[in-house]
């Protein structure tokens, strides 16, 4: 028998709650991540849902899984192997299987391990019982019997009652990890707060569990997480889309300007939307187009009539919005476009995710129209690089391209909660100077800036279009000197938001064989990878991640220069290896591509990274 | 409030560039004849536009505007509109930009009844790209893309905008400054979409092409002017009259001054379309062409309603603050 | 001309995918059944859907088909009729794919009146990306991206197709599979763009919101089915009729037998379109909603159009052929 | 006095005729270029068209002018500078004079030069009265009152009678170059065929001018322009866009397809759909459709269908389609897209020239969307490239971006008459076998192409869409090695295209020390500059010129290695260049870009790679 991979001293560790669409696991991960956060541990998540709706139930394309790594050292992924796998029925088994680590343990609910399940899930004997699963430590609780059991007296129906069983899970798994139920039972209480029955029930079934696992002698010896080392503060737990959506919120309001938010739903991004519906109390516009294009004009005019103005969308949506966004850039007007892509081409996977919207953000529009393209890379700083794409989106008068991806927009990990009071000041490029002495397109002469000069100031009339314009007045002008001029103007205003933006860091060795760069939602994948490598003594390994990527941060060359090899690595076929070549052409770009619609594995990265070290020595 | 403004207020510093003889310059000289007695000010005039001779209008009106892309104007308005409230909104679009490329911004700006005047300047042809069809372009007229001429069914503008909702149509020709004029005006006083087609000449691809229904020859018998509480009457020395027959609007002669008794009378504020719709549609030679307000039912606009709901939000809010909300919920202390 | 095909010939080897419970299940049964008896050559069938729940349709359909991008499913067809006039051409969609961001293929579908069937699951909600607001949400329903109840004015489909020129509509619950196959056999009978509208339940986000209309218990009081030269009664036994009062459609009753002789009989072929209007208006608790074929009027297709300009052409061609066009007109000779 | 540059031994030269734009300029343009082929002159020819549709007459925005450059020799550009300017009104003085070579000849009609016009065009005295003219020959000729002289008796009325007065000038050019006036009666006889009046008129008019230039004494020696060598054959002078839509209609009837043409209008691109319009009589079916969103997607369903599908456009089209190409892109079904590029981001110059949608034709999608695109680079070899686009499509089922512009679609050259039995034939992919034997997504093994299978062919029923396909089923699937492999297999079906063109060539020398790289339309200017240049002995510059560019052919490396330096000449900010970078990063490139909505001129080329070429050598 492999060994238990669970162990007393560990210092982190991966759950996966799994089951069908219907059993509340998202529910169960979200108490028993709050709880982890309790407990003083960095974690993250990432929850998995079917493609459909709702598939068949009991069928494998029906399962919905949560998962979340936790420990007592900064946690940058949710795991690429689980060391607990709970699963509330045979197809929840089936499907997760192959993430479950050699030596992990399984919680099922045998109860639902029936014939007829079974099949469901194309199994032909139990492998709870067929001792297929040798390699794995199982622990079979007959959750469905012992829940209703525990709610019998409730005067509940059937299926209310199964609707606690997650909850018995839930129970065994804060015993085997020596977690207080206290943080849970508050949770529950907030959650189901008119509804104390469903309370009582949730409680009860909570600890049936708990005792359960207190009282059966097959487990192994309870663990303890230690707390991580975190800064001090108040967190909570978030994901990415909410965190744009808040970033939204904050700009707006340390800007005093109302956010006008004008969006068409479309997955992975639409959650954006409904957040920002739900925080009409901020006073917040929101359009839902008729399409994407009256989407991102819509924010256009709004942006004229001086609000923060923004449009959410994802990969087609992007398309549909490349002719809209070169008026944008030539009426230089402030717009952020959150992009938060998803696999493939045209529609092509649009649950999974993928990074491979950049050439779009970055070349997407006929003519030179260039714009601040950037990306977040942990679901919590969605909420600083929503909040830095409004600030530079309104301090420089032009569009901004904010990527995200499904990844980050389903995943989330702790926030330090931020205070208002401390999030830098946006200030609007208000001419603050008279009428007479203003002109259309007059520039800020230190960052390029046109002045953001809307409708209701009085004197300050003027009309803007998608026409090209002569310098300063802004009048229409077919001169061809002008025109190129326009056009360098247009590219160094963008060149100069470097000047606004931090350097490059380097993690790891600071100079050396082999710099691994990243950008977006890959951070924590590589970090993680990195940081096992450098803890397995390999010295000469950096990284440097990429948040800003038009323009590039200034001292980019010069940390590319500390090494003597560069791997890109990104989940599409390069195409930021290749605005690298563009961009920095002196260096040599080696590269790694996902092409998969998933996130990369921690390990795969070591593995690219080890391999490409060796065969640099087998070069030497 | 303000020392009161001129047309001369709004005529900008841009060398106007439409062909001489354009039906345009005539609708420019009444918008901005129009916005001096609007007793608005200046600087919350906005006026947006799409692509097309037409809209190039905004840069010859010296107050706030876009000239945006093709098709999208109405889009764009709806969303300054939104963000500003407060805006007096005008959009000014071809037959192509807002019934070809624009018609889905058109229809649910129709739809949604956000308040701002669309005018349309009906010169039944794309007029910049040098005489194309466009969705109004009648059958048979020959262009350059329809060599043996057009194939396509048009639309009519008033039954389109209506069967999309809107709660203000109105019908003007470019050659009645005067009536240009009145209807700007009652469309700016209609809370809502107002949508103005004015019947515009253009001079190099479709010259004339109004001119059966707006001639001084012609046009008294082929047009007829709905005004509100006043039956509908028509012709040189007003011998005609319409009536309904079943469901039907048909035309008859008026002799005697008892016949007017059976002459329907306009009313454009109801809220049922079938007659705004069967005015909308009449077309020479068997009928004439209705001009003046043909609807104008006021109901809740789009930006009073949004703006309603952001009010009650903020009155029953959820979230004292922002910070509030950041620290709602689940949360927990590092100390 | 060839054996004879069954439903069993049109059911694809893919899995169907949507929720159980969700009408389109019942659809996509009844477009299988429709299709046996087409008496069309399977090859011959084309259906072409956007992006939606409903617009997964064609890959549970053994035919040619084209699962396209949101919105576009109309242009595509149109694009494929023109290209070849012999297909089957049926466009699969939704509320959200035909009228939000389809909108404008929509009414110049509409308008150019192609000949193909176009079927709209009106769920009245974005099924697919989890219940946003459609553009035939009801005003007041709360939705993901309305929290606080939707406050947008929906689009009737019936009334914005016919005001955009459409031929044919017909409305029908996804609850009635005799009037869904009889309809669609009549929508494939019908030359020119046919528009149905079909009253679909989303199990997930608006489970029951036809259900007033298309309910067991509540249908026969809330319906009313149109047939062409029938008399407009409906309610439990019969006891209620529509009948003209002026413009306005009234609901009345129908106590004894000579009260049906003012009661409005249907004529979905009438080029007028007024009452077609009205009766696709008609809504509960006012009025019953119109089932069945509300409008159907044929004229010629685009189809037939294009086809025939080119007919045309190649009788009186300028140039016999393609060389003789390239050495046309002005050429020299170098020796 | 400056030296006449029209003398005896010239054997090129350049004519500009410029008047109001209702004094007929381009058809005198086109009666002179016509007499030039019979002349067996090869030549180059744009017109200038004002930006309004009817500008103010008399006004220099209103001032149409018609240049041709004819030669004795090859000639690939309508020329920098003219030799001869005929203006017909103070206005085409005023917008052209500084295209005037100094030491050219003016033709002016005086009797346009009153008081009014002279106001017209801002001219404080007569210009040809006082003496600001004198670097320049000018021949005053009095074209109004002689052509009303010659017309007097045809009964005709003033309006009618100066329409002629054009003819008068073009009398007065032939007899300079002494050409034959029956060439141009002919061609007046064809115009006029059913309107003998104007024939009588139009051909007395020019009469007079011939022998008004006869008999005045103020002539230099009239010059012959000798024939230039070129290959045997038919000839005709043909413009770009009208050399696209032949292009389409030989594609469809040697691929035995039908041509479905779905555009929406916009300049400079309309002129395609206008031909194709009106060439119904070979069966095209035109679908004018309500944007350029459905202009693609109706096509793509055309595509389906089994027609050769087409949409053209120009850059804000082509954003606007970028969605549906991804579309078309995952399908695998044949598409070409003609983007007739003009100038600037969004609305831009929309009269003016550039190739800055280079970025959006190679990048513009969301997700790997990897398509072919080619560039034309003069106006006849614009029938060739549309032909090589349908064929690439059809044969390699996929969509095709053919990259034109404003530049390439007025300007107009001599063209060789194809052939159609002797245009390369077009195979279409059809799948040879039994149905049994097929899979949507099965592929050529070659060329990697599907096969084009469409509806009306019993037995091949299948679906086709936008979400990612099982290769060789094309059912649905989300497996993540799946997606990577399509991936993969897209990009490499792309790149199999270079197995298929021809190598690039160079001109010039053929190694060095500098190679000059164009692409598309800039091969004019270019060209000539290099062939002027070896001419002055400069024997140490290639020079080639990119008609392919994704996939770029084969062999490109390898002439570049040729190579010490690499200067990429382009009318945008670097986006060749860039490219370049990217698929060639092994290589460094010098950039001379020009954005302002002109050509370049060949001086401007030559001093730049004389410049060049001086910084090399001082960098020894
Ligand atoms: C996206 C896009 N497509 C096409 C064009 C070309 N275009 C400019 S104006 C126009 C049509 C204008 O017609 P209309 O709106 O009727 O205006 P008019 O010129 O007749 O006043 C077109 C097709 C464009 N500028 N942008
Ligand atoms: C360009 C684009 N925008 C948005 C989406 C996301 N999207 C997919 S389906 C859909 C709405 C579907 O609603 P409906 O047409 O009513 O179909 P239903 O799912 O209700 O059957 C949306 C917004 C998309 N796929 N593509
Ligand atoms: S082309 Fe027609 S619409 Fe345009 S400016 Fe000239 S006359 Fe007016
Ligand atoms: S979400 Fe609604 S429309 Fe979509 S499959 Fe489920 S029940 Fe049907
Ligand atoms: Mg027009
Ligand atoms: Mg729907």
């Amino acid at each position: 028998m492999a060994e238990n991979v669970l162990n007393p001293t560990m210092r982190k560790a991966v759950i996966r709650f799994s089951g069908d669409s219907g059993d509340g696991m998202q529910l169960t991960g979200d108490i028993f991540t709050q709880s982890s956060g309790y407990a003083g541990n960095d974690l993250t998540t990432i929850p998995d849902f079917p493609a459909e709706i709702r598939a068949p139930q009991g069928s494998v394309g029906g399962v919905s899984s949560f998962q979340v790594q936790f420990g007592g050292t900064e946690i940058y992924t949710p795991g690429d192997k689980v060391d607990v796998l709970v699963v509330m029925n045979p197809a929840a088994l089936k499907g997760n299987l192959p993430y479950l680590k050699i030596g992990g343990t399984i919680i099922a609910d045998n109860d639902n391990f029936s014939r007829k399940n079974l099949k469901k899930a194309d199994y032909v004997t139990n492998p709870l019982e067929d001792r297929s699963l040798e390699d794995y430590y199982i622990i079979s609780a007959p959750a469905s019997t012992l829940t209703r059991e525990a709610l019998k007296d409730l005067g509940l129906d059937m299926n209310s009652m199964m609707r606690s069983k997650n909850m018995f899970a839930l129970g065994i798994v804060f015993y085997m990890f020596t977690r207080p139920l206290k943080n849970a039972v508050n949770f529950i209480q907030k959650k189901f707060e008119n509804k104390p029955e469903l309370v009582e029930a949730n409680k009860r079934a909570l600890k049936a569990g708990f005792n359960f696992a207190d009282t059966t002698e097959i487990f192994g010896p309870s663990v303890v997480i230690p707390p991580a080392d975190l800064p001090k503060g108040k967190y909570r737990n978030i994901d990415g889309n909410t965190a744009i959506a808040w970033g939204l919120l904050a700009a707006a309001q340390k800007s005093k300007k109302s956010l006008s938010l004008c969006s068409y739903p479309i997955t992975p991004a639409s959650e954006i939307l409904h957040e920002v519906s739900a925080r009409k109390d901020f006073g917040s516009i929101v359009l839902q187009a008729e399409d994407e294009i009256a989407a991102v004009t819509a924010a256009i005019g709004a942006a004229f009539a001086g609000n923060l103005s923004v449009t959410s969308t994802s990969g087609p949506g992007l398309s549909l919005k490349s002719e809209a966004l070169g008026l944008a850039v030539i009426a230089e007007l402030p717009l952020v476009v959150v992009d938060v892509q998803r696999a493939g081409p045209s529609t092509g996977l649009p649950t999974k995710t993928e990074q491979s919207d950049l050439n779009q953000a970055l070349f997407g529009r006929h003519g030179e129209a260039p714009l601040v393209v950037m990306a977040a890379s942990t679901p919590s700083n969605c909420f600083d690089f929503s909040y830095q794409a409004c600030k530079i989106a309104i301090e420089h008068t032009t569009p901004v391209i904010l990527l995200s991806d499904t990844y980050l927009a389903s995943g989330s990990n702790p926030w330090k909660i931020q205070d208002m009071e401390k999030l830098p000041e946006i200030n609007v490029p208000y001419f603050k100077g008279k009428a007479e002495d203003w002109m259309p397109y007059q520039r800020d002469p230190e960052s390029l800036n046109r002045y953001w000069m809307s409708p209701g100031m009085k004197g300050f009339e003027h009309r803007i279009g998608g026409l090209e314009k002569e310098e300063n007045t802004g009048n229409l002008t077919y001169l061809p000197e002008n025109h190129e001029k326009m056009t360098k103007l247009r590219e160094e205003k963008i060149r100069r938001v470097a000047r606004k933006i931090p350097g490059q860091k380097i993690a790891g060795a600071q100079q050396g064989d082999l710099l691994v760069v990243g950008w977006g939602s890959t951070f924590g994948a590589i970090n993680t990878a990195i940081l096992e490598l450098l803890e397995e003594d390999h010295y000469n390994i950096g990284y440097t991640h990429f948040n800003y990527i038009k323009p590039l941060p200034e001292n980019t060359a010069s940390v590319f220069e500390n090494f003597d090899n560069i791997l890109v690595c990104e989940l599409n076929n390069g195409q930021f290896a290749n605005y690298l070549k563009m961009e920095l052409p002196q260096f040599s770009y080696l590269q790694y591509n996902k092409i998969q619609g998933q996130p990369f594995f921690t390990s795969e990265i070591k593995n690219r990274i080890l391999n490409e070290l060796q065969g640099l020595s087998y070069a030497n | 409030m303000q020392t009161e403004l001129t047309k001369k207020d709004f005529e900008s510093d841009q060398l106007v560039r439409w062909c001489p003889g354009c039906g345009d310059y005539m609708i420019l000289a009444i918008i901005q004849k129009v916005f001096a007695q609007l007793n608005r000010r200046k600087e919350d005039l906005v006026v947006i536009s799409g692509i097309g001779c037409s809209s190039r209008l905004p840069y010859y009106m010296d107050t706030y505007g876009i000239h945006s892309i093709h098709g999208r104007a109405a889009a764009v308005a709806t969303g300054l509109k939104l963000a500003n409230p407060k805006l007096n909104t005008w959009v000014v679009t071809g037959d192509g930009d807002s019934l070809a490329i624009g018609g889905n911004h058109f229809i649910h700006a129709a739809r949604r009844n956000t308040d701002m005047n669309v005018v349309i300047f009906n010169n039944r042809i794309y007029g910049m790209t040098k005489g194309q069809t466009s969705p109004t372009t009648p059958e048979g007229l020959k262009t350059k893309t329809s060599p043996e001429g057009s194939y396509e069914k048009p639309f009519n503008i008033g039954e389109l905008a209506i069967g999309a909702g809107v709660t203000f149509f109105a019908r003007v020709s470019d050659k009645d400054p005067k009536l240009l004029e009145d209807v700007m005006m009652q469309a700016n006083a209609h809370k809502g979409t107002s949508v103005i087609e004015v019947l515009q000449n253009c001079v190099i691809f479709t010259d004339g092409i109004h001119e059966e229904i707006t001639g001084r020859e012609t046009k008294d018998n082929n047009q007829v002017l709905l005004e509100h509480g006043k039956p509908m009457i028509y012709g040189k020395d007003q011998k005609f009259g319409l009536k309904l027959n079943g469901l039907r609007v048909t035309k008859v002669p008026v002799y005697v001054d008892d016949d007017i008794n059976d002459i329907l009378v306009h009313d454009p504020t109801s809220e049922e379309t079938q007659l705004h719709i069967a005015l909308a549609k009449m077309q020479i030679p068997d009928f004439p062409v209705a001009m003046g307000v043909i609807r104008k039912h006021e109901t809740t606009t789009f930006d009073e309603k949004v703006h309603a709901a952001i009010a009650q939000a903020e009155q029953n809010r959820s979230y004292k603050s922002i910070q509030n909300l950041f620290e709602s919920g689940n949360t927990w202390e590092i100390k």
